[in-house]
């Protein structure tokens, strides 16, 4: 085990209480999906909570995230509420987004949560842009982009990444490396092995940490949000990582080896935190199991306030189009 | 031969329909080949459509992409002026917008600003379309856009029939195709003859016939279309469905003469109101019809809005039976 | 007050009235900055709009970016939707078919997707238009594509004055604008007040009253179809030209009136026939005033060509005052 | 002056008499813009014409090349006829497209020259395919795909390199880094001094030359086309380089540092090889004084052709708009 400089307590349960509800959070989802109270497609974030945890504890309300397709983690990770998450995968009135983003278009501007985009990397130059309002407003905040191994081929990665390294702003670019867009391998897509690889086109740091340790995840986002609070610009952050479930839906994940499956599956950032806790000590069970039933408290909660909420009026479907 | 004439044939699904259509093009000429995001073995197309084609035309004719949009069009594009015809699958319509410059400036353009000395036979697989609960990015329908680019052609199939007719006609035509299908239509069934055959372009359908009123729908809207006839007919309305089939070319000649007979129109597609396919098919009958227009001209489509999530919203926005049957009714 | 009514005022080109609304709109608010291509000092935008702007604002708020269309428009939004007022400017305005993703599906959907929950305050800038013997990449108008994305606001001014006071009412609007500029007006004069003013949106401007046919102009037809109208004086025929100033919101209100009063219609813009603006106008008319109408409606625009290089290739396909008044005689 | 593998004195001939050919090419076109003989625009190559010479010298006439806005040079390198060049520049029914395409869209696909496109980084996705095209029909051809500095900055340089190293296609890219895009320099726009370092994002190997050296060129896109012909896949070649004129038209580059420019423009490829040739003995002077003679002749021939020949009719607009 690496040693990581000495976080507080109330950190380290917040890092275990933020992962819990993300875990508890989406198999909820999954079950109720196959129970067909959710409509349309899931995509979820089981597996790599590390990621979003990890960075987000390094943000503050008033710094932004972008998100994706994958994206309740990083809602929950940045301080969303549970209840209105949920609400918005339901499609009910009281989601984040009044029902008309649903599971891939989940927002929270009110603690700097940008939005999810279904359009693969298209959050990438958004979050640049993030990065140039806070630059142009002096501000000390920051901006994380999270984004997938898949989504690094596309030509927003290249040109968002360029143009906030161009301007050195304040952004840190996270490549949630699962090492599947859908059911294609990174082997498959690209003659390397680590995206972070890939910095070193735009002349910026590119680091490559284990995403199911979430502390590891935590001080390498430290350092680089560090780097951009302090103008230094932005870093590449590669997160290796591995779903739990399949890409959506029902997809069983057969293309995924059976071996490399296991191996990763062992590798759970949870119960791996969780026995790290207990054997440094930094958090006894009973505290442990009280963030737990807490957790599965909040999350019944969120369920049922999705389940009681009204559904829109479907004249509403007419509002929001123009400011 | 309709669609709806062919009620001996064995039914297959629009989704085995393109299937066949790409099986047997691939047979029938080494230069075809397929690329795009997940066609091959381990998902065989977000709709499968590409089920079981790697593994009989293997990986090189079958070929898994990268998220890379513009480079699947363009490689397309490379490949057709250097003796392939590629078949790209952009795996939702809505991200087209990604491929914009290669589709609109590039593929359609290439021919004419050279002087005709190539051309791009390739052809572009992308499903559209709502009523998926899958939102603003997976649920677009777009042909206005396509329609509006010179140097391409616009392929939208209604049936299984025509769906692998039209796919064929579309893999051997020497332009690039814009093959726009609709998500809710993968499942359905309908006719298909075993035997070979092709739906040409720039044939429209007349999917029913009728006196009173014509319909002009393409996609999914045309069952919808049929549908409120059915309903219109039980109160002695009789209404002519026209189903263009490709909106480029279009059958003006068809759409025209119907209304001459009719004398009354309602259009009814998919995509938001404004300057979308109902417009053009409006304003060419402003132009040629107008003498004959016993009514002003309906069009049902969905409002301008993205489409909203969650079904309540959706059901909403898309143009169902009611709405077809409210404007049949206020043409009448 | 329309352009042709300012007789008295200074004159100044399309140009320097854009540079005049660009620059008293970031001394007004600071949160009002420039982003584009070759925007800045060394060049001043490929059409010299900018020009002194970086000098006067600095390169924090005039920046100059690299060619990356889509992270130019992907960072405007982005700076948007955190309390900036972005103008980005796409040096043509067919190179936007590389940013057609963070416009048509970021943009103009942020909104609405999310609930609600924020604005996106950017305007994009693009010159479009033929004319320039800069061939088929340099040349398009794709009005219509933007208005059949909602969520977006289309302006077109045809003047310096619609120009300026145009412009400032769009970045002064919380929603994304795309402002189309003709690339053959910058150099073009006319009356602009020295004291501010805004041209609000959705209120087209009567260019000329007449009584025996209605012209629908858009951009740098405005001007050939005012040549046109002036021509047809001598010939007895009266004229009306309505500019619609923006394509989304459009004022149908005005469109129809005229119509109404007129009972012919002949809707000229640039951009290929099939499925451009004309159509959307000409399918308003059909629903709304077809029992005024006493003649088919025209509609004269480019065919459906890319744009040629050769001069003698693109005069023959560009719109000009004799197809004008062929087919507003057409009509009478 | 570094050694360079022994070339044939008909190779170097052929070296010197093509960059020749571009350069009074490209200088007669500048003198007829100005009188107003040309329509449109112009951007003409002269400066980098080590470049296309140094490349196509190892091409076939069955390989391919991608070109771009400052496409001249490439016609004339891969063996295009300079006077349907010139007719197409004039804009005539002669020229190679008819008079449709004009100075930035010329192509000639007797000469597997695919086509120049006016959209920076659009024609590197379609070497791309060029690439796949060969692979599948399984022969022995190359393609080059010439782009700009500024180019490198466009999705479709991120999109359409991956998917070629992906995949191991004979394509070579050859970045002709002039130092700017228009006004703006690589600097302003890029965080790294060689764009050919952007390769490693791709796993290919990427090489920076003189591009003001022909010989350096030709040695260095040998070695990448005999991998590209080998099956090894793609190599992305960078050629710094310098163009004598501004960008376009009437651009008097003010932008570029005074000493900047003298010294570049001292570095000027053809008087330099022609010394070069001088000084190894390769040529005598008379045989490149008719080297010089023939290329003068051949085009004043081609202005003439291009003078006399005749407009397309209107009506052509209408052709060639499908197949
Ligand atoms: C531009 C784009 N192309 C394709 C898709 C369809 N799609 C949705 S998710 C996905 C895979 C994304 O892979 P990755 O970026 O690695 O994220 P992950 O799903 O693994 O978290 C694809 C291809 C899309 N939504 N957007
Ligand atoms: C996608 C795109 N953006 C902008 C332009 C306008 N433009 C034409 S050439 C040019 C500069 C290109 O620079 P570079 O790629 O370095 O090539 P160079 O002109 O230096 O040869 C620009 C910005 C364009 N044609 N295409
Ligand atoms: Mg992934
Ligand atoms: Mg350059």
């Amino acid at each position: 085990m690496e040693t990581y400089p000495l976080l507080e307590k109330e950190k380290l349960k917040e890092l275990y209480r933020k992962m819990l509800e993300i875990r508890r959070f989406e198999d909820t989802v999954f079950e109720l999906f196959g129970k067909n109270l959710i409509p349309g497609t899931i995509h979820l974030y089981a597996g790599e909570e590390a990621v979003a945890v990890g960075v987000c504890a390094n943000l503050r309300k008033d710094d932004y995230i972008t998100s994706t397709h994958r994206g309740h983690g990083h809602c929950i990770a940045k301080g969303a509420q549970l209840k209105r998450i949920m609400a918005e995968i339901f499609g009910k009135k009281t989601g984040y987004c009044k029902g008309k983003g649903g599971s891939m278009h989940i927002a929270d501007f009110s603690v700097g949560m940008l939005g999810a985009t279904a359009v693969v990397g298209a959050g990438i130059p958004i979050a640049t842009g993030a990065g140039l309002s806070i630059k142009l407003r002096g501000t000390d905040q920051a901006a994380a982009c999270f984004f997938g191994d898949g989504a690094s081929n596309q030509g927003t990665f290249h040109e968002g990444i360029n143009l906030a390294a161009t301007w050195s702003l304040p952004v840190i670019y996270v490549c949630e490396n699962n090492l599947y867009a859908m059911g294609t391998s990174q082997s498959a897509v690209m003659r390397i092995k680590d995206v972070a690889d890939r910095a070193s086109s735009y002349g910026i740091p590119g680091v490559t940490v284990d995403g199911n340790d979430v502390l590891a995840v935590y001080n390498a986002a430290n350092e680089a949000i560090k780097r951009a609070r302090a103008g230094k610009g932005p870093t590449l952050l590669e997160c290796k990582t591995y779903r739990r479930r399949g890409h959506s839906r029902f997809d069983p994940a057969t293309y995924r080896p059976e071996e490399e499956a296991e191996a990763w599956l062992k590798r759970d950032p949870l119960p791996r935190f969780r026995t790290q806790l207990l054997e440094t000590a930094a958090l006894t069970l009973e505290e442990i199991t009280r963030v737990e039933e807490a957790v599965s408290a909040a999350v019944e909660a969120a369920v049922q306030f999705a389940m009681e909420s009204p559904y829109p009026t479907p004249e509403e479907a007419l509002d929001d189009v123009y400011a | 031969m309709s669609t709806l004439e062919a009620d001996a044939m064995r039914e297959i699904t629009y989704c085995d329909a393109l299937r066949e259509a790409l099986r047997e093009e691939m047979l029938r000429d080494d230069r075809v080949f397929l690329l795009g995001e997940d066609v091959g073995k381990h998902w065989h197309g977000a709709f499968k459509v590409s089920r079981g084609l790697a593994e009989e035309f293997g990986e090189e004719r079958v070929r898994d992409t990268p998220i890379s949009e513009s480079a699947i069009v363009g490689a397309a594009i490379g490949a057709a002026i250097t003796g392939m015809r590629p078949i790209a699958e952009i795996m939702f319509g809505d991200l087209s917008t990604l491929a914009m410059d290669q589709i609109a400036n590039q593929a359609a353009k290439i021919r004419y600003m050279f002087g005709g000395q190539t051309a791009v036979p390739m052809v572009v697989r992308m499903p559209f379309g709502a009523g998926a609960s899958v939102a603003a990015h997976h649920s677009q329908s777009l042909e206005a856009w396509f329609m509006h680019v010179p140097g391409l052609l616009v392929a939208v199939p209604s049936t299984p029939y025509d769906a692998k007719g039209l796919l064929k006609t579309a893999i051997r035509n020497d332009n690039p195709v814009m093959f726009f299908e609709h998500k809710l239509l993968y499942g359905m069934k309908g006719s298909v003859p075993e035997d070979e055959y092709l739906v040409p372009f720039g044939e429209a359908d007349v999917k029913r016939s009728g006196k009173d009123v014509t319909i002009v729908a393409t996609l999914f809207m045309v069952h919808k279309a049929l549908a409120a006839a059915e309903a219109l007919a039980k109160d002695g309305v009789s209404v002519e469905v026209i189903d263009p089939r490709t909106l480029t070319p279009l059958d003006t000649e068809t759409i025209v003469n119907s209304v001459k007979k009719t004398g009354r129109v309602v259009i009814v597609t998919e995509g938001c109101r404004t300057a979308g396919v109902g417009a053009e098919v409006a304003a060419i009958l402003a132009e040629e019809a107008i003498d004959y227009l016993d009514a002003p001209i309906k069009r049902v489509a969905e409002p301008d809005t993205p489409i909203p999530f969650s079904p309540v919203l959706e059901n909403f926005v898309i143009p169902d039976e009611k709405k077809i049957i409210k404007a049949v009714k206020d043409v009448l």
